[in-house]
């Protein structure tokens, strides 16, 4: 909640920050991964979820091993190359009273895990799925990704040939219902585009420039933090309003200057609109935009697309209130009655 | 004489049977084209017999295509219960043209043939067969002369024509028909008129000239007929599956969809919401991934597929076993290798599931025998994989999973779901100490916690990497060993807790160990044994990997185990050489069976005499 | 005393040591964190003892991880050429804070410990050591000011203090540091500045207290430094592949990096064209798929992969299988199950790979042990494919795969390519018959055309699912077992073309079989068991599998032999056992090792002369 | 080419039809995919390619076994489910000098394939791609795929919950260079889009709606016949102008109405603009076009895309003339003093 009170030392759930810490990052210093784990610390701890109350889900990548480095309070499973999207929506099937969290990278989630991705964001599961960019493979040392950008450099000096795909368009296209496009370097719209993404029900998509210092720092490289940093673009300015926060009125802005995304839990996201004419809640404006983007070789952030009134998988399911992992053998074993009536029916 | 040629008054002629009468033990073939709606006249029949208390078995062999193409029904009668596919035919059912040359060409002299004799058919008809003609499309098409009504009507012709040359009561047909076709009482009575026009069709033309009868037998009480991936269907969600996610595969797909219409009638509450969520996934992967997520979760998860997709979840069941997740897998197996022949029957997976997955990793399975067994087991997986924290894969294969089986019914289970050892927050607060891959009670099965425990020691990390007792990453080799080493000890622990074997046992000094559907032909294949040969054999059917210890035992006690398979590199014997003590491998032979068609008694006959110089 | 406050005269203080020289006969372990450049300083210090002619090994322990964590680096030299991993370490050099502890603890008494005085690391020396501290942060500070330079000068000074205390020839060093960097002279000046600082120091101040030395010897005439993915590398790039499908993944990925590079340099022809393709792949099942789809084209095609890939490539290998596709798959093995350690070795693949697949699928594996065989078998492994129309799984593993060897040069492959049995039109002119999946010449392996065959008989289909011996599909059982049978034939048949295993066969009863990199340390195994105990042991290397009919004899000739294996589970021993006769089994014991590290003499010396009883 | 000459009995390969037919259908009579068939024959036929540089590839489903319906001189690979373009990928890696057809189904490339189906697109392979799509999966008795729309409904009366991929925009966001819609119900257009698709360089998908008639043909699915045939609008008129007939001057036409689309053998579509304004050489057009259509529920067929200036996979490769697979041992081959050289530098 970039728009934030004095500071505090716990928050409305009454825990202290620390209570949303992991264990100490092993990676390598200065990874934009890092930057992400912190909004991500911060983005619960704001918005006063219990941690234990979080599942957290990843593949196989430097991004993937991130979830150990935050929230050490809630079940954590780094599963294998790709497959996260399967395991966090076997989690939402079995317990959709979790808030689960998954971290991927790009290659994770463009390259090996494109089917479970692009399904995913059909399915609108349920969830927040950070996809950490950097536009290589780190933990195999720096190959490209799929959204390694044309004729971008790798470390030894080769240029990229093929077309990036740009995960925030398809996951548009797909039908996921919350698309936003962020950057490691850029803390505070980071914060806000998470607990958005949190605050929203269905699948929240959170493609992350996040460069790899290690093997995507360079000259050359249009995922390097000075790339990124220099040619950032932030189509709006954007704050939370959380549903438990009173809404403060706030007069500085231009009337038709600003409009509200009303999210699930209540929160809302204000938007307070930038150089463009655009409406994140048009599917076909933010197609085009991701379009043009591409065309002018443009690095976007901001909130790309909401859509708040499409049903999630799991309503679309019509469970029980409970978690269906937990429910008692009685509501899960039909009665003998109802078995003898099958045979009875087979003899 | 070209079947086009025959004329009616020629078909039933000849002189009336005489010799003793073959009473219950028959087999019949019925040869059709699939899409044509011969399916309901073959249950039918099936259903005649066993209403009249004969033990009855049916078999569908139809092709990898969805019309058009030829397909056979056999059905096998045996008043001693052999109700397995017998390889000769007694009475062939010629009804497609397409194939009508090679079928009639296929029979022993002496076989029966009954033939529809409208068809358009080149050729001569066999004179050392017993030939039975009937017009029965022309027959059909007195009852509708709607072309689409004329075709499914021409199966129930046959139905007929069978009620008189075998003795079928009218009133059980009737019955049948009546059952099968439900609260559609135009379409039934559609159907009993065309059953009662084959009958009088063939009362009035037709001499019988053959011993095949059947006679009311009292064999089927507390019976029913089921296939079995319905029957492991109603396992599952009596034994309180939530979470189910899957992909579409024959012989597979029939298990999934019957599980979900039995969901929406039973688990479905009084304010319309649902105790349990289905998703079709986008392949095997995803529906693996969404079973062990929800089993981790502490859902009771399955997904049922075949070979292709046991091919596909290798590596996900690697994640498992490492960070001992539970999940029940069907695998209603099929003919391999790769695409193979996916409409017919094998076990071709034992050793690709048992060693799932790259690095030494290994499996549970079990092996249902029938429907009961499907439906028992059903519910046994669940419990050994909470119980083992493992993925437990029931290896069905297509013979059961897809044909209809006359079966004991099914027994309540009443014992309450085995949830295996997770801890609460409660149990936390008492024990003050939890380490996730720690073995605490000496069985190599730790203590796991679900998502949502709010408890400050409840949350650990799981992952598909090296980890030590507490769940944290780790590449000591003291710790891999630790984890390892355990894990070998849970699957020695897990032969305790596996169904065991089934066996009886003589003293003889030759044994048979069969498993799965094979079970169904053996009785049978002890019995020709016994009578032909003079070979007494005793018998044991393993029902699990890990193989109880019984299984060691039974084999200890004997000279010579036959070992049948239904693959052709013999790969249940290989598991039993990999697990036996060294000096008893010398023991085991193997007596195989693998053309995609349901095992026959005799093949195995025949493989066990010859190996045993008869 | 803490580390912190050990001044540098106490460092190389106590009497000088008097004992026998220990020449030519230890093994140093250099303790860094990874992404701290210590492997040019580990490389120089291989490439200095190689020059010098003595037999030398280095490992690399490094964790699955890019920057900062502890890595180990250990060499051993041996003038009998035991250059396996030891257990034990004689000389510990000690540069990284985060580990001094441990490494210190681990240590047997009198062990030598070579550590940084400038490291902040708190608690006490241990007395029972011989110990020289050297502040090698501050003599590298010396040598270049700037901070990242000075981390990596840091790990040149440690080489530089050891070429004092070992009496390595500082020319040597010279040369081998001028080699390492090779263009980059500034650099080379700056390395070898560092080197002379630490010697200057150590000269200096450090009286030797120790009795490790090396002497000049003569054995590494003819033989290179290479890591085992090069030597693959380049087999397959002078055997003539010409197509590559891969995804990147530890410990395998270097290989098909290295591929690369060869082909540019080697494979472009004068006009800048390439004879070769390759394509990064998205997944391990698009690049195993390109490489069948290429080798059903025709080309010599490749992939490599580690456990995770290999379970998903499962699904396609069936069908390379079935279909009788040539490819080559690497397999460089790391330690499973799941993703295990991905950066530790073992040989923990060899079931799940020889049943890759479901429904009897086997497939063909190599096991190179060193990098002039994977040279060798690169090129076997193509004409193995394209003579059996089979994948061949080369079965490499980390420590081969990744670590730098001493091994022989390369010999040129001078016999051509065997391309199989492939019909050209010109062929199919001749003969007038083609069916693709007939047994013509009775060992199994059909003949094949290639698209783009414009003779009228040459084109068929290819196809997972059932085919007869013309390629056409068919469901017939007599058709389905044609093909099968043919396909054990032709596994048969493999027996005679794969590489013999090598033996040493002195007539003793009992005999140890490896295979692969455990090749390394049997020598020295059979030299202790000989030595300590008494125990004379025979020697057998397999090469493949399926096995030569060789392996089957040289067992029969012993009464027991020892299956080393690296992994849990014991799968060469399990592989053997499933294909010797029965009464051969009881021979079969297992010697295990499976934590992670490269394979050492003594672990199996330990389970050998447990089991004999010593 | 639908613009065709006089009957004829053999082609300017001097073939004649029959040499471009293949086994007989097993396929349910009445089938789309066959309809297809029919037109890929036409095709080959027509434009007079050597069906023997043909190679025809398939993963699984009905639709998957229709390349053993056509160019029986053809060789025929029918793979694995989903991995038909990989298999495709490699053979023209190995034989770039073939002509590589793809038939694939909504199963199978939208469901299991996606991945696959995916990195083809942006890697531009040259072949042609065609999804016989149904919304069902055939083979396994009718379930829904993922391009059934929301809404259809199943057999059994089921609606489909899903929201539906959209296969040609999907493609033609992640780089496809032609990309196609038609329908195995209007013969004409489907001939020339196949043809058009055959003279192409690089991935040419073709998104063809081909009716189940056993599972998906009935009242309230919106891929029956009926529904099809019924709602199909053309985007345009399209001819095919082959490389190898001198142009005819056609003067029917308002100037402004046509535009031609050259293609990489020389070939060429003639478009005959009907009711929109279109463009189908501009990626943003196509794309808002298939928002539009998807938004008001509309079945549009006719070229979507076509880029004909980027590079195809092979090309960027830079391989030499002939295939790579039967190049003779001394091309591929280094010199053994290339081998010497390597070892001397490693002593
Ligand atoms: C099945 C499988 N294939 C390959 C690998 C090797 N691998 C590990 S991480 C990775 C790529 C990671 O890239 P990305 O997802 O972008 O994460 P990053 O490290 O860049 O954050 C690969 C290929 C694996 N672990 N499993
Ligand atoms: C790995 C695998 N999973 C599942 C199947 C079963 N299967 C065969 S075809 C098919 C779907 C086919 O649908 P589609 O591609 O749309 O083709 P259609 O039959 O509709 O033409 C499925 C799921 C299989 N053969 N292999
Ligand atoms: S290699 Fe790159 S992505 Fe991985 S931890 Fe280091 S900086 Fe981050
Ligand atoms: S089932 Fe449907 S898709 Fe398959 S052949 Fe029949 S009509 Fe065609
Ligand atoms: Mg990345
Ligand atoms: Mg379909």
């Amino acid at each position: 909640m970039a728009v934030s009170s004095a500071p505090q030392t716990t928050n409305r759930a009454g825990l202290s920050k620390n209570d949303y810490k992991g264990a100490p990052s092993t990676l390598c210093s200065g990874c934009g991964h890092d930057a992400i784990t912190s909004q991500i610390i911060n983005a619960y701890y704001n918005l006063g979820i219990k941690p234990w109350e979080v599942a957290k889900v990843s593949g196989i990548g430097c991004s993937s091993k991130s979830p150990t480095y935050f929230l050490n309070r809630a079940h954590g499973f780094n599963g294998v190359h790709g497959r996260m999207p399967s395991l966090a929506t076997g989690v939402a099937m079995a317990n959709h009273k979790l808030n689960i969290i998954g971290v991927s990278g790009d290659g994770d989630s463009a390259a090996i895990g494109t089917g479970q991705f692009v399904h995913t964001m059909r399915r609108n599961t349920p969830m927040v799925y950070i996809i950490a960019n950097n536009g290589v493979y780190g933990l195999t040392k720096g190959q490209f990704s799929p959204t390694a950008d044309a004729g971008s450099k790798s470390k030894g000096g080769r240029a990229n040939e093929q077309r990036p795909i740009d995960i925030c368009a398809m996951a548009i296209q797909l039908g996921a219902t919350y698309v936003a496009r962020g950057f490691s370097g850029d803390p505070k719209q980071l914060l806000t585009l998470i607990e958005g993404a949190i605050a929203h029900k269905g699948t929240a998509l959170l493609d992350v420039i996040s460069p790899c210092v290690t093997f995507n720092n360079h000259e050359g490289s249009t995922k390097s933090y000075a790339y990124a940093k220099e040619h950032e673009i932030r189509i709006h300015e954007l704050d939370l309003i959380p549903h438990f926060e009173p809404i403060e009125v706030v007069g500085e802005f231009e009337p038709g200057q600003r409009r509200e995304v009303r999210l699930h839990d209540g929160s809302f996201l204000r938007i307070h609109k930038l150089e463009r004419e655009f409406d994140p809640t048009s599917r076909s404006q933010a197609l085009a935009l991701c379009v043009q983007a591409e065309e002018r070789q443009e690095f976007l952030t901001g909130l790309l697309y909401a859509e708040t009134d499409r049903q999630d998988l799991i309503s679309g399911l019509n469970v029980v209130d409970e978690p269906l992992a937990t429910l008692p053998d009685e509501r899960v074993r039909p009665s003998k009655a109802a078995l003898d009536k099958i045979m009875a029916e087979l003899m | 004489m070209a079947v086009e040629s025959i004329l009616p008054k020629a078909q039933g002629a000849g002189e009336a049977y005489s010799g003793e009468p073959r009473v219950n033990d028959w087999s019949i073939q019925v040869a059709t084209a699939n899409g044509s709606g011969s399916q309901s006249a073959n249950l039918v029949l099936l259903r005649t017999i066993f209403n009249m208390g004969v033990p009855v078995g049916g078999k569908n062999l139809f092709p990898s295509n969805i019309a058009g193409m030829p397909t056979w029904f056999t059905l096998r009668a045996h008043h001693k219960g052999f109700t397995g596919r017998k390889k000769e035919v007694d009475l062939l059912v010629a009804m497609n043209p397409e194939t009508f040359e090679t079928d009639m060409a296929a029979q022993a002299p002496g076989t029966v043939m009954l033939y529809n004799t409208d068809l358009k058919v080149p050729g001569q008809l066999r004179d050392d067969l017993i030939l039975y003609g009937v017009p029965f499309t022309r027959l059909a098409g007195e009852v509708s002369p709607d072309v689409k009504l004329k075709k499914l009507l021409t199966n129930m012709v046959y139905v007929g024509a069978l009620t008189h040359l075998l003795g079928l009561e009218m009133a059980e047909v009737d019955k049948a028909i009546r059952r099968q076709f439900k609260s559609k009482e135009k379409a039934a009575n559609l159907n009993i008129e065309a059953v009662r026009k084959g009958l009088e069709y063939a009362q009035a033309n037709l001499v019988k000239r053959d011993g095949l009868r059947i006679e009311r037998m009292n064999q089927n009480g507390g019976k029913i007929i089921i296939e079995g991936n319905h029957a492991a269907a109603l396992g599952a969600v009596f034994n309180g599956v939530t979470v189910v996610g899957w992909y579409p595969i024959t012989p597979s797909t029939s298990l999934v969809e019957a599980t979900m219409e039995y969901l929406q009638e039973l688990r479905v509450e009084p304010d319309g919401k649902a105790t349990y969520a289905v998703v079709q996934a986008e392949d095997e992967l995803a529906a693996v991934g969404m079973v062990i997520g929800a089993g981790w979760a502490g859902a009771r998860a399955m997904t049922a597929t075949s070979g292709p997709g046991i091919s596909l979840m290798s590596e996900f069941a690697g994640l498992a076993y490492y960070t001992e997740v539970p999940g029940v897998i069907f695998n209603v197996q099929r003919v391999g290798p790769s695409t193979g022949l996916p409409t017919r029957t094998a076990q071709g997976d034992l050793l690709s599931t048992a060693f799932l997955s790259h690095g030494d990793t290994k499996q549970v399975m079990l092996f249902p025998r029938d429907p009961k067994e499907a439906f028992d087991m059903a519910g046994s997986a669940f419990d050994l994989a909470e119980r083992l924290q493992m993925l437990v894969f029931v290896m069905m294969d297509l013979d059961l999973g897809m044909n209809y089986w006359v079966s004991d019914a099914f027994v309540y289970p009443d014992k309450p779901l085995d949830r295996g050892k997770v801890l609460s927050k409660a149990d936390l607060d008492r024990i003050g100490s939890f380490d996730r891959y720690l073995d605490v009670d000496g069985d190599g099965i730790p203590y796991r916690t679900l998502p949502g425990n709010e408890h400050p020691l409840a949350a650990y990390f799981t992952r598909g990497s090296g980890h030590n007792a507490s769940a944290r990453y780790s590449e000591k080799p003291e710790d891999y060993h630790y984890i390892m080493d355990r894990l070998t000890h849970k699957l020695e622990t897990a032969r305790d807790y596996v169904p065991e074997p089934e066996s009886s046992d003589a003293g003889n000094k030759i044994a048979i160990l069969a498993y799965g559907t094979s079970d169904l032909a053996m009785a049978e294949c002890r019995d020709q044994l016994r009578q032909e040969f003079g070979i007494e054999a005793d018998y044991l059917r393993v029902r699990a990997y890990p193989f109880s210890r019984s299984v060691h035992e039974f084999i200890a006690r004997h000279d010579r185990v036959y070992v049948v398979d239904q693959n052709r590199d013999g790969q249940m014997r290989q598991l039993l050489t990999l697990d036996l003590p060294d000096d008893q491998h010398t023991k085991l032979r193997s007596a195989l069976h693998y053309d995609g068609l349901p095992l026959d008694a005799r093949s195995i006959t025949d493989a066990i005499r010859a190996q045993e110089g008869k």
